[in-house]
């Protein structure tokens, strides 16, 4: 098993460096038939990995390197099934993606393949490794062949500047994580999470410790796209093709939230032991704060793929607040809640991604009705739709209700009703969008909306018929994976023993220190309630409620319609000025939000 | 004095930071972007000196002397070329934002907004 | 948001990030005080079990090579996605204009120069394990030998030294290396990219086992990517000086 | 501590400084060349030769080239 590991980012980067070197002379779908191939044994290995893991994680040392006298000098991958699943995932969607790619660039060097399956690695890489500057390398790999596909449509303005702002957002969250790293490794001497961590637990945190936090956090906020870091993910996501925004909003975002989750856990727990109630404070209040602001920016949109950006930002906000309740529930329900809305919203992007080849547009209004003769689409849409907004039995409901528990035990009970609350708004602008899009509901036209300007969005050069068909099938294998992920008999009970397992101190360090290994993990059975099931659909009612109400807002009596404009009228608007498109006030925007995390942890957590 | 070195290193990072938020030119952005990254560099390598420390060579240098941290170079080593690959990319993307939209200045790049 | 808006939020933003790590560093041990164990184990380890006379490419081609193995693929991602960007759209038709016609002094000196510049290339790379240097900045060097012949000597010239689709396989070949070695380390029972090779003698070019190996390949590597990116950049100036530049959106 | 480092420290500071400050672009690559050796220096006095080596390669090769073909592209209307 232990030779297993490494496979899963070895394997797509040497098919793209074999495709780097022979694939101009290749047939196209020899290509397709490789990359596809990789992303699958990728999919396959990790699933193997979750499996195999489910007693106890995997510590693989690279280059031979095993921990000497309380140093772990080589690199570590700490594989347990919470990151193997993500890194399933990943495998899934790049396949799913790839599927819906079949022909779909023509160039000399298959360049889309080579960064896809480069992105994959970094993906995996990303969610697998314990070592801080590893994971450095790992963000910068899955960062720079992501913005190079975000700019792929090279002949039109929208994706150039998505690009620009990606590729440079992120460089300079790089380089937060860099300042990190060098204040971890003066302060400790080590580079492996685990053993920084046993060198920080015994003090308690100064100045130092909590600055190298919040620039961690910091750094990987940019990545997963919260408030008030998100401004890039917006711009990038909706301009990307479909394919890749799949990868995108389906699982980059969410890894950055679950780094965050395996930072603190292995390196920052221990010694913010006595803490842990102020950093949970900050991290829940960012989280439940940019969910609901990016929900409602979500609602405002009227272009589809800019519209599940938001949602992704959302969503990202969500998961923070999941994690950042630091209980072993709570990080279970993150990462099935994370899988479940992973594929729902690969579904929905790929979905779209058929919308802008069969009716050569992506706007809400402009699509009005057009839809009404694609009802696979439709009922995929919806589906999708539903399940991001908490729909049981679905995945996403499956970590709500996990989350749910945890909070409660906590005392924080309005914390999942915030949460459900952003899936509701976020869900009710998919649902709006379906309804007036394949069933010709509601107002041709909505000043409320904006839209973005009409370029040439055509996904496909010339016409394949084989095309819609593949899509549609892809998109519907995700669906269906999302229901079934809840249907696994045992999984909360498998995941929160992982969790417990993640979280348990003590046994990581002797584990990766010492070579002790673990206890088998252990939980009790989960059992989901009814009251979880009624907030479930209580969520997915809400969410289709607003979706009328979206859709029929003129016919509410005029004291509603005036109060509300008056009421909700300037902020909104403010909100949406505030999303200028100018890369200078992105970078600003970093600056405060890094300056206000470390602020927060320096104030509170000392 | 001993601070100083750590205090350039970020004062030099902020210094590229603020450089890219209030740039009037793509190219000008980026080069303040390597420099943010060149800050970083110097806090890192910073941190792995070693009073009286030689480079971490064998060989010319006398045997018992102190020699400074090897490990914090190898991952300067790794930014650098991140960096300088990152650039170029970002480079090629402004030449195409330039033919694309006639203005290198970002503050006129406004395709999506709202 | 106006400028004015922005520049307030700038400052306080990033004041407090940079009072905020200052603070920070001055609870780091003080500038030369530092002892860490990490560092003392790598230079052991590159001596000592590898023989390799610079620890520095011990711990990047060795201890940490998986860093290095991804920094490759970072360097490989980027350099393709350059030189296709800026390849898709230039008009593959359009002349190049001739020969730019330096002065007689500047084409002796870059004739002259670039035998000097390929052997200093390929002396950094070779001795990047016993003295400073190593694949990455030996390659560089390589890169600048092949810029030199266009700045010397004529532009076909430089276009036949620089064959692109010989680079990207070059550059591919050179990256594929290192999955490669690890795959066969790990198939042969030891770890991803274990150093399986013997020690060799310290100093001599014979020595620190497989660093030679990786060294090399991210020589190769290297050396091609910055000319395929160097060429591609070129290019753009012949592609742009030889036609009009068709009218923008 | 030694002398020779803080002279250093605070010349790339200042050459950072005046590479931020520098708005036209002829000037900016020359500052940025100068900002690449400055780093050469500190990166030598810091006892790094190999990453001086890798700095100098690209501050004083590669980005230079990048840059200079960027504003030819610009200025060639």
């Amino acid at each position: 098993m232990h030779a297993l590991v490494p496979l899963p980012v070895a394997v797509p980067l040497a098919v793209a460096a074999v495709l780097g070197a022979v694939g101009r002379f290749l047939p196209r779908q020899v290509v397709d038939a490789a990359a596809i191939l990789a992303a699958a044994a990728v999919t396959g290995v990790s699933a193997t990995l979750v499996v195999g893991t489910a007693d106890r994680p995997l510590h693989v040392f690279f280059g031979g390197w095993r921990p000497h006298g309380g140093l772990v000098p080589g690199i570590a991958f700490d594989v347990d099934p919470l990151s193997a699943a993500l890194a399933t995932l990943a495998g899934a969607l790049t396949v799913a993606a790839l599927v819906f790619a079949w022909h779909y660039f023509e160039e000399a060097l298959p360049l889309f393949h080579i960064l896809v399956l480069l992105f994959l690695a970094g993906m995996v890489g990303f969610a697998l490794s314990d070592d801080l500057f590893n994971l450095f390398v790992f963000f910068q790999l899955m960062g720079i062949p992501a913005f190079a596909l975000t700019g792929y449509r090279v002949d039109e303005p929208g994706p150039l500047q998505g690009a620009l702002a990606f590729g440079i957002l992120n460089t300079i969250a790089g380089s937060l994580l860099v300042l990190a790293i060098s204040l971890v490794y003066g302060r400790t001497g080590a580079l492996n999470l685990v053993d920084a961590g046993a060198a920080l637990a015994g003090r308690p945190p100064d100045l130092l410790v909590t600055a190298a936090f919040g620039l961690v956090v910091s750094a990987f906020l940019v990545k997963a796209g919260v408030v008030p870091f998100h401004f890039w993910l917006a711009d990038a996501y909706s301009a990307a093709p479909a394919p890749v925004c799949v990868l995108l909003s389906g699982v980059m975002s969410d890894l950055g939230i679950h780094a965050i989750a395996r930072v603190h856990s292995s390196a920052f727990a221990g010694t913010f032991a006595h803490r842990e109630a102020e950093v949970r404070a900050i991290l829940v209040a960012l989280g439940v704060a940019g969910a609901l602001i990016t929900a409602v920016m979500s609602f405002l949109q009227a272009d589809l793929k800019r519209m599940l950006a938001f949602l992704t930002a959302s969503h990202a906000g969500i998961f923070l607040a999941a994690v950042a309740l630091f209980s072993p529930a709570a990080l279970a329900g993150e990462v099935v809640w994370v899988v479940g809305d992973g594929l729902a919203k690969g579904s929905l992007f790929l979905c779209v991604g058929f919308l802008l080849h069969e009716l050569q547009d992506g706007d809400e209004l402009r699509l009005h009705g057009r839809g009404r003769r694609l009802p696979v689409a439709a009922a995929i849409f919806v589906v999708g739709a539903a399940a991001v907004s908490l729909l049981p039995p679905f995945g996403p409901f499956l970590g709500f209700a996990l989350v749910g528990d945890a909070a409660g035990a906590l005392g924080l009970g309005w914390v999942p009703a915030l949460l459900a609350l952003a899936a509701a708004v976020s869900g009710a602008a998919v649902l709006r969008a379906a309804g007036r899009v394949f069933l010709g509901l509601g107002d041709r036209d909505d000043p409320l909306l904006s839209q973005q300007p009409q370029h040439a969005e055509r996904e496909e050069p010339e016409d394949d018929v084989r095309r819609p068909r593949v899509a549609l099938a892809a998109a519907g294998a995700l669906l269906a994976l999302a229901l079934g992920l809840a249907l696994v008999p045992g999984l909360p009970r498998h995941a929160v023993a992982a969790a417990a397992q993640a979280q348990d101190r003590h046994a990581l360090v002797e584990a990766v220190l010492h070579g002790v290994p673990e206890p088998p993990a252990s939980a009790p059975p989960q059992h989901v309630g009814v009251a979880a099931y009624a907030e479930g659909l209580a969520t997915t009612a809400a969410a289709l409620l607003l979706a009328l109400v979206g859709l029929y807002r003129r016919r509410l009596p005029r004291l509603v319609r005036v109060v509300a404009g008056r009421v909700a009228g300037p902020p909104l608007a403010a909100l949406r000025a505030a999303h200028s498109g100018v890369l200078g006030d992105y970078v600003a925007w970093l600056a405060f939000g890094s300056g206000l995390v470390l602020g927060l942890f320096a104030a509170l957590v000392r | 004095m001993s601070v100083y070195p750590y205090v350039i290193g970020i004062v030099v990072f902020g210094l590229g930071l603020g450089g890219i938020a209030v740039s009037r030119h793509l190219v000008h952005a980026i080069v303040c972007l390597n420099v943010a990254q060149t800050g970083t560099y110097v806090l890192l390598l910073a941190v792995g000196w070693r009073r009286h420390g030689t480079a971490p060579i064998l060989g010319g240098v006398p045997k018992g002397s102190h020699q400074v941290d090897p490990v914090v170079q190898a991952l300067t080593l790794t930014d650098i070329v991140v960096g300088i690959t990152v650039s170029g990319l970002l480079l090629a993307l402004a030449i195409q934002v330039h033919r694309r939209r006639g203005t290198m200045d970002p503050d006129e790049l406004r395709a999506l907004r709202g | 948001m106006t400028r004015a808006g922005r520049v307030v939020l700038l400052v306080l933003g990033l004041g407090g990030l940079l009072a905020l790590l200052a603070i920070a560093a001055a609870d780091l041990p003080a500038f030369g005080s530092v002892h860490s164990a990490y560092a003392a184990f790598a230079r052991h380890a590159a001596y000592a079990d590898r023989h390799a006379a610079n620890s520095v490419a011990a711990v990047v081609f060795d201890v940490r090579g998986l860093d290095t193995m991804i920094e490759e693929f970072i360097l490989f991602a980027a350099a393709t996605a350059t030189a296709l960007l800026l390849r898709s759209t230039r008009e593959e038709d359009a002349e190049r204009a001739e020969d730019h016609g330096e002065g007689d002094a500047l084409k002796l000196f870059g004739i002259g120069g670039v035998g000097a510049v390929v052997v200093l290339g390929l002396y950094v790379v070779a001795h990047g394990y016993v003295s400073p240097g190593g694949g990455f900045q030996g390659g560089v060097v390589l890169a600048t030998a092949a810029a030199l012949v266009f700045l010397a000597g004529t532009y076909r010239a430089f276009r036949r030294v620089t064959p692109q689709s010989l680079l990207e396989g070059a550059e591919s070949l050179g990256v594929l290396a290192w999955p490669a070695l690890g795959v066969g380390t790990l198939a042969s029972g030891s770890a991803f990219l274990a150093n399986v090779l013997p020690p060799g003698s310290i100093g001599s070019l014979a020595s620190a086992g497989t660093i030679p190996l990786l060294n090399a390949a991210t020589g190769l590597a290297v050396a091609s990517a910055f000319t395929l990116i160097g060429v591609e950049f070129l290019e753009e100036l012949f592609a742009e000086r030889a036609r009009g530049e068709e009218g923008r959106s | 501590m030694t002398a020779v480092q803080i002279m250093a420290l605070s010349l790339v500071a200042l050459s950072a400084l005046l590479v931020v400050l520098t708005r036209d672009l002829v000037k900016l690559t020359i500052a940025n060349s100068i900002y690449g050796l400055v780093l050469v220096v500190l990166f030598l006095v810091f006892g790094a030769p190999d990453v001086a080596l890798s700095e100098l390669v690209v501050g004083a090769v590669a980005m230079p080239l990048a840059i200079v073909v960027a504003i030819v592209k610009e200025r060639g209307e």
